[in-house]
């Protein structure tokens, strides 16, 4: 049949193209959004690595060896990340990876990861991702149940609001944090006024304002997805003359959230896994950042790939193997690492920091508010 | 010099040969008729006049000049009207903006001007007047005719092309419809006319030419074909 | 009363999104006379525009409408490169492959602007130098009145234009029956490039209207772009009427229902609509029911 | 499309699974095998697409939905309800083809982009109900850890058996859907293809037709999708969204949309393409950094450059080294039984009263005419009369605004155009309606397939029928060429053999002699008087006076959508008002 004809060309084909390289490096792959709706993530992840991986490489590499980073773009769908891990493990001597920041896609190539048996790097903060029985997962920042409880104890605590109001995007991250949000503000005996979600690219969002308005909230805790919808969302928010208190997760305090919202978000809180001035580290990581890529300040999706690659590389010099095992045991041993992000302490479920920044958009400069750390 | 000549044109209509070397001329002021039966290839002949169809051998000859490279843009613009077979309503335009924009290969001609040239054909055919902001595709096959020689005229053109105008419209219909062709050609205009209804277009033409399968088989004054047996046999079903 | 203003207030808002519908709308109906096809690319035209503006404004800094005239003027060559590579070589086929061809000219599109001005989706400045005016309590947003405005007089344009010059004529008997429009000495491949030159205008003058309220993204003219098609149907496929009121008919359903129903499923409402209409009055608002004459 | 014989397809089969088993004679990775499920199971669904809109012509956008029922059958069936995984998949595909007939119909009153659209829309409901309707689907986060199932007792949770097993099923209803073509229903949805109109007057079911394509449609892709979830342990709402519905409607046009080899050859293409483009060298590296884009002109430079597919290039090269049949073998071709059983009973027709109304334009204004059995009846008059209106409504295409359209005893008048059909009605049209990419003898057969004939079962008997009908009008020993190939009177002879085949009562004839030339009209004449000889009932319209003359028994002559006569053609043709009215001065121009 001419069919299967075509479908063993192929496989040939794709065969001769993946036992090419000589192994005199040591291969981390990253799997990342370089196209598709997500691509601004993309471009900004990859950065992070290349940071990283130019000054492991200058301070000698791992093993005695220079390590490299092998890019795969997933087009930022799920299956395109389930055939990106596939295809990394297929190369040789790929001895671990850094994973997407979407839940979503941790999720769906998870079970590749499993049967793989390799070691990766996750940005994903869906809580129950490194909990699925999947021991080759190692989260670089904090989950959602942690941010949760970092907005409700900032607004809660710090800002002494009780009237809350959760606006939140329908996909996974969205729904996950408005769940773990809820829990958090009900340990604190509170019950939100309003939840609110809306689907990611709406136009409109007069309806939710309206909403809100008619709640009378005083504080709204949010976790939205995109950057133009937060921006949409302030613009209206102010325009109707709403003037509650905001705490945000990250993508209210995103460069390009600002950029968008303009006047609209200033005096919101964000929480932030990472922010320029909270450390000497993150303020060292900044600078570096700002000189290598001119235009660009440094945020979350370079920072949490910039500290993912120097983890990885940590523990394949402690190991002093790349043997999968033997880098999984060092990871999780790691404890009190200083990253640009927070002080790494990982546990047994892969999970490495504990807490947030609280900051503030100071008329469009974000400034450092205080660290939320929590122990368990 | 003939006003159309065509010179031994072979042209392909899809895979098919349609024309086979086929060689006529129309001389200004004639009504010459083209007859044959389905598929002889009548109005393949009239598509490659009008640069639908593209000769691939032989030369179309337009008052002297080679139009065998010209679009049917341009071949309209140097003043040939085809109305083709089916007559082609633009059905979502009103009778009177089809007609206007029968003259459409004529430049700088101010509206005004058009309006007017358009009453006048409202009195050629007067069975339309009533329809003229009627929708094109809500006449009948008789009025929608009208309409396609009327629309034709616009042009102002030096010949014009009148593919199987009887085709399917009944006999009273058909005989208004020659008169009429009569009239046109009684002012002047030259017309190449292809017909099955070679009984009628026997009638109305100057010359007749006889088309089978791609050539032409016989040709002559129209009213000494009429007396010629085969043809009676054959087109005349006499 | 505060109930009553909360509805005038998604009301306003609804009229006004469903003005940018309906502008993309136009652009799609006025393809649609000219050819035949469903131009899924019409979306990425608005798109275009924005990113023009971007560039011209925001990058080079011209001046405001010296940055719009360039936008546009970029838009018509568009149009005409469009017209040729993507819907020409096609013009004798049937509607399927035009419309999978304008599909990859979207993908196209897309990703050859990310590669240029990468996925930063981007701010754009408001036409006036306003936010916009509050009446008892309803804020206007100046770009939003401005959007009512240029669509109300872009609308009445192209309807003066193609029901009462003899080239909106002519363009229309392009659409109809291309060969006799030949046959008439009509210049087919200039209508046909003019109809792309002004669908694309239309779509660039949509993108700079929306871009400083939905900002400059790659995929900004998808979203619109699928509900304006839902327009043109709701309004009567291919009448320029019934798009205009098909796109504030929806806006103003996706509005209120959002409003009053729910947040998440505001996209669901317009598809529910179009499923409606599609059932009960395929036809559209303006449609004529043309029966085959068999 | 030709049979194959069974011997080659036994060996067609034995090469196929030695291909199928190709990922096990080499080492491969699981990217490739991964690949390879996404081709398969892609594929599958691509097959639903290739009859929906291959075969019936009916556009689909919302074939990833169906996919998606499939896949979430199975997932939610194994995860969330611990069902068995072939019990899930099961009710994935029930629910696929429930909606599928939902789908197919709204196809009653759509067509074209309006069906472009509807579908559109289904796909995109469908995705915002995975989205949103969290407690059910699980949202945006979609369902891990969904299990492979085991087939009689083993288990296919290695990755090269479940892919094995998939490229079974992917090759097996790949055969199905080849052989669908020439079964009844597949010939009733290429008719619907070609010309629906002319498919429903012939006695083809075409909403049924058409329902029952969509139906396939989502069976199979909802195979696909449920395989894919086994496949690859995870979905999530984006592998079933718009995008890939325009995916599989690529993969179906890249590869060919009438041949599931095509389909198949397209979907591995689409699926490789922007792997392969990623595969580039170094110096064209930047191509990379936009392949995407490079994808989006490849979808344009194929509709440009492979209008028919894949499989219509190979086809076509294929056609230059293979001649088509040219004569047809005509030996015992038995001759056209064309009697009927039935009652003498006075007329087989009554048309009583009969108005039809198109808004304000009275088209058709109370009519009454009886048609007689075994005459041959004429119907003239002025264009715009009310003719082919008034045949219209005798053949179900138009619905009666009043009266009423009897025949045999039975008011048809709401009948659809193939349940008249199938009581003996049967009709051709002004201009041919023929379904021009199908054989002489395909158009036949499917006359021959109307409800109620009385034709042996199978495609043997029909086709026998068939050529006793082609032979009957001359036409048998060009049965294997295209109807399109055929010139014009011929094309006339076949429509005409395809509605003898369904042995109607009745015969519309719509200006059958238009556009003969004299020769062919003699022929055609004579070809009446012998179906009036074999007591064939006909009700004709045409313009040529000297037609009508010699074979009428009797002549209706309309106006502005009323009677002015009728009576043997004697009399009509010499009464006064029918010479003002239509006839004129016959012959001689004023």
């Amino acid at each position: 049949m001419r069919t299967f004809t075509a479908i063993a060309a192929v496989v040939i084909g794709a065969a001769v193209h993946l036992t090419a390289h000589a192994q005199d490096t040591i291969k981390i792959g990253l799997v990342n959004e370089a196209t598709g709706p997500n691509a601004e993530a993309g471009v900004y992840t990859h950065n992070g690595a290349k940071l990283a991986l130019e000054e492991i490489n200058a301070a000698g590499g791992v093993l005695g060896k220079k390590l490299e980073l092998k890019l795969e773009d997933n087009q930022s769908t799920n299956p395109g990340t389930v055939l990106a891990f596939s295809k990394l493990f297929g190369e040789k001597g790929i001895v671990a990876t850094i994973g997407p920041i979407r839940s979503t896609q941790v999720q769906a190539a998870s079970p590749t990861i499993k049967k793989a048996g390799i070691p990766t790097m996750i940005g994903g903060t869906d809580p129950s991702l490194t909990k699925v029985k999947n021991r080759w997962l190692f989260r670089g920042r904090p989950s959602d149940s942690y941010s949760s409880k970092v907005i409700a104890d900032f607004g809660v605590n710090t800002l002494k609001k009780q009237k809350w109001a959760i606006v939140h995007s329908t996909d996974a991250f969205g729904a996950g944090g408005m769940a773990a949000l809820t829990a958090a503000l009900k340990e604190h005996g509170i019950t939100p006024v309003l939840v609110q979600g809306y689907t990611n690219n709406s136009q409109d969002f007069t309806p939710v304002v309206l909403a809100i308005k008619k709640s009378g909230a005083d504080i709204i805790g949010s976790y939205m997805t995109n950057s133009p919808d937060v921006g949409i969302f302030a613009k209206q928010l102010r325009q109707l003359g709403i003037n509650a208190e905001w705490v945000g997760s990250p993508s209210v305090v995103t460069d390009t959230a600002m950029k968008l919202a303009g006047p609209a978000l200033n005096g919101v809180y964000g929480i932030a896994d990472f922010t320029p001035d909270a450390s000497d580290e993150s303020k060292g990581y900044s600078k570096k950042y700002r000189e290598t890529y001119k235009q660009l300040d440094p945020d979350v999706y370079s920072s949490w790939a910039y500290d993912a690659l120097k983890i990885l590389a940590l523990a394949i010099n402690t190991a002093k193997s790349t043997d999968p095992e033997a880098i999984r045991k060092a990871v999780v041993g790691i404890k009190g690492y200083k990253g640009v992000e927070g002080t790494y302490t990982f546990d047994d479920n892969g999970d490495g920091l504990r807490g947030y920044n609280v900051v503030k958009n100071d008329a469009g400069k974000v400034s450092f508010i205080k660290h939320i750390d929590f122990k368990e | 010099m003939a006003l159309l000549e065509l010179r031994n044109v072979t042209s392909h209509y899809g895979n098919v040969q349609a024309l086979k070397g086929v060689s006529l001329h129309v001389e200004a002021g004639e009504l010459v008729t083209l007859l044959g039966a389905n598929g002889a290839g009548k109005s393949t002949t009239l598509k490659t006049i009008s640069g639908l169809v593209q000769a691939t051998e032989g030369d179309v000859l337009f008052e002297g000049q080679s139009i065998k490279r010209t679009g049917p843009e341009a071949i309209a613009r140097l003043g040939i009207s085809h109305v083709p077979e089916g007559r082609r309503i633009f059905p979502g335009l009103t009778v009177r903006e089809n007609i206007l924009l029968g003259a459409s290969n004529r430049k700088g001609v101010p509206r005004k001007q058009l309006e007017k040239e358009a009453d006048e054909k409202f009195e050629i055919f007067p069975e339309i007047k009533p329809f003229s902001g009627a929708l094109g595709w809500t006449l009948s096959g008789g009025q929608q005719q009208m309409l396609a020689v009327a629309r034709g005229l616009m042009a102002k053109p030096k010949l014009l092309l009148l593919d199987e105008p009887s085709l399917g419209l009944a006999p009273l219909i058909v005989q208004n419809l020659f008169a009429t062709i009569r009239q046109i050609r009684t002012g002047g205009m030259t017309i190449l006319l292809v017909e099955q209804n070679a009984n009628m277009a026997l009638q109305v033409a100057d010359r007749a030419y006889v088309m089978e399968t791609g050539v032409i088989v016989t040709s002559g004054p129209a009213d000494e074909l009429s007396q010629t047996e085969d043809i009676k046999r054959a087109y005349l079903g006499g | 009363m505060q109930i009553l203003f909360d509805n005038l207030q998604v009301l306003f808002q609804g009229l006004a999104l469903g003005s940018i519908y309906a502008l993309v709308a136009l652009g799609f109906v006025l393809i649609i006379r000219a050819t035949n096809v469903v131009n899924f690319a019409q979306g990425d035209f608005a798109m275009l525009g924005a990113y023009g503006m971007v560039l011209f404004f925001t990058t080079l800094a011209w001046p405001y409408w010296l940055a719009f005239g360039a936008a546009l003027v970029a838009m018509a060559i568009f149009g005409v490169l469009f017209n040729y590579g993507v819907y020409y070589p096609l013009r004798h086929r049937s509607f399927l492959p035009v419309l999978i061809s304008t599909l990859g000219a979207s993908i196209f599109l897309q990703n050859t602007v990310l590669a240029v001005f990468g996925p930063q989706p981007k701010p754009l400045e408001k036409m006036l130098n306003t936010d916009g005016i509050n009446i008892g309590g309803i804020f206007l947003d100046s770009q939003y009145l401005m959007i009512l405005i240029v669509t109300v007089a872009l609308v009445a344009f192209t309807y003066l234009f193609f029901e009462h010059t003899l080239l909106g004529k002519k363009l229309q008997a392009t659409s109809q029956d291309k060969d006799m429009a030949r046959l008439l000495g009509i210049p087919v491949a200039l209508m046909i490039s003019i109809t792309f030159v002004y669908s694309a205008v239309l779509g660039g003058v949509a993108g700079v209207l929306v871009g400083p309220i939905l900002f400059v993204s790659i995929g900004m003219g998808s979203i619109i772009a699928l509900k304006a098609f839902a327009a043109t149907i709701i309004g009567g496929f291919g009448d320029v009427t019934g798009a205009i009121v098909g796109g504030l008919l929806l806006g103003v359903i996706e509005s209120l229902a959002a409003y009053h129903i729910s947040v998440p499923y505001k996209d669901a409402y317009a598809f529910l609509a179009l499923f409606i209409f599609l059932l009960f009055r395929p036809q559209g608002i303006f449609g004529e029911k043309v029966s085959e004459k068999a | 499309m030709q049979r194959l014989s069974l011997p080659w397809l036994i060996v067609l089969g034995v090469i196929g699974l030695g291909l199928a088993l190709l990922p096990y004679q080499f080492e491969t990775s699981t990217y490739v095998v991964q690949m390879f499920m996404q081709a398969v199971t892609y594929a599958i669904a691509v097959l639903g697409m290739v009859v929906v809109l291959g075969y019936t012509g009916q556009i689909n956008l919302a074939q990833a939905a169906f996919f998606g029922f499939g896949a979430y059958g199975v997932a939610l069936g194994t995860v969330s309800g611990d069902i068995n995984f072939w019990i899930s998949l099961g009710l994935g595909v029930g629910a696929a083809t429930i909606a599928g007939l939902a789908l197919g119909m709204t196809t009653i009153r759509l067509g074209g982009h309006y069906l472009a659209m509807i579908t559109i829309s289904f796909q995109q409901i469908f995705d915002l109900v995975l989205t949103n309707w969290i407690e059910v689907t699980h949202g945006p986060d979609g369902i891990a850890g969904i299990p492979r199932p085991s087939l009689f007792g083993y288990e296919l949770e290695d990755d090269r058996a479940y892919l094995l097993f998939c490229a079974i099923v992917l090759y097996l209803l790949m055969f199905a859907v080849w052989w669908l073509p020439n079964t009844r229903l597949g010939r009733a949805m290429r008719s619907v293809r070609e010309n629906q109109l002319a498919a429903e007057v012939v006695g083809v079911h075409t909403l049924r037709t058409k329902v029952i394509a969509f139906a396939l449609s989502a069976l199979l892709g909802a195979i696909g999708g449920g395989l894919y979830a086994g496949g690859f342990a995870y979905i999530s709402p984006d592998n079933f969204n718009f995008m890939r519905s325009v995916e599989f409607l690529t993969a179906t046009l890249l590869g060919g949309a009438q041949s599931p080899f095509g389909g198949v050859i397209g979907t591995v293409l689409i699926v490789q393409m922007p792997e392969w483009l990623k595969h580039l060298p170094e110096s064209l590296s930047f191509i990379k950094d936009v392949y995407l884009a490079v994808y989006g002109l490849g979808v344009i430079l194929i509709m440009v450059f492979l209008s028919e597919g894949i499989w219509g290039l190979i086809k076509s090269i294929r056609a230059k080294f293979v001649k088509p049949i040219a004569r047809t073998d005509t030996t015992g071709v038995k001759p056209l039984d064309l009697e009927l059983q039935g009652a003498d009973a006075p007329p087989l027709l009554q048309v009583q009263g009969l108005q039809k109304f198109f808004g304000g334009l009275k088209a058709v204004d109370g009519i009454d005419i009886d048609i007689q059995r075994g005459t041959v009846h004429a119907l003239i008059g002025p264009n715009g009369s009310g003719k082919t209106t008034s045949l219209n409504v005798v053949s179900g295409i138009y619905k009666p605004t009043g009266g009423k359209v009897v025949l045999d005893g039975e008011d048809v008048s709401q009948l659809q155009p193939h349940q008249r059909a199938g009581r003996g009605v049967g009709r051709t049209f002004q201009n041919i309606r023929l379904f021009a990419s199908l054989s002489a003898l395909e158009n036949v057969m499917v006359g021959a397939q109307r409800d109620n004939n009385d034709v042996p079962d199978g495609n043997r008997g029909l086709r026998e029928r068939a050529m006793s009908a082609l032979d009957f009008v001359g036409m048998a020993d060009r049965a294997h060429v295209i109807v399109r190939n055929l010139p014009y009177g011929h094309q006339r002879l076949v429509e005409i053999a395809r509605v003898l085949a369904g042995r109607p009562k009745l015969l519309l004839l719509d200006e059958p002699a238009a556009g003969l030339n004299q020769t062919e009209k003699g022929e055609f004449v004579e070809l009446l008087k012998r179906l009036r000889g074999h007591g064939l009932t006909i009700f004709i319209i045409d313009h040529d006076m000297g037609l009508v003359e010699k074979v009428s028994d009797r002549i209706t002559v309309l106006n502005f959508g009323r009677k002015i006569a009728e009576g043997s053609p004697s009399e009509v043709l010499r009464n006064p008002d029918v010479i003002a009215a239509y006839l004129g001065t016959a012959g001689k121009v004023n």
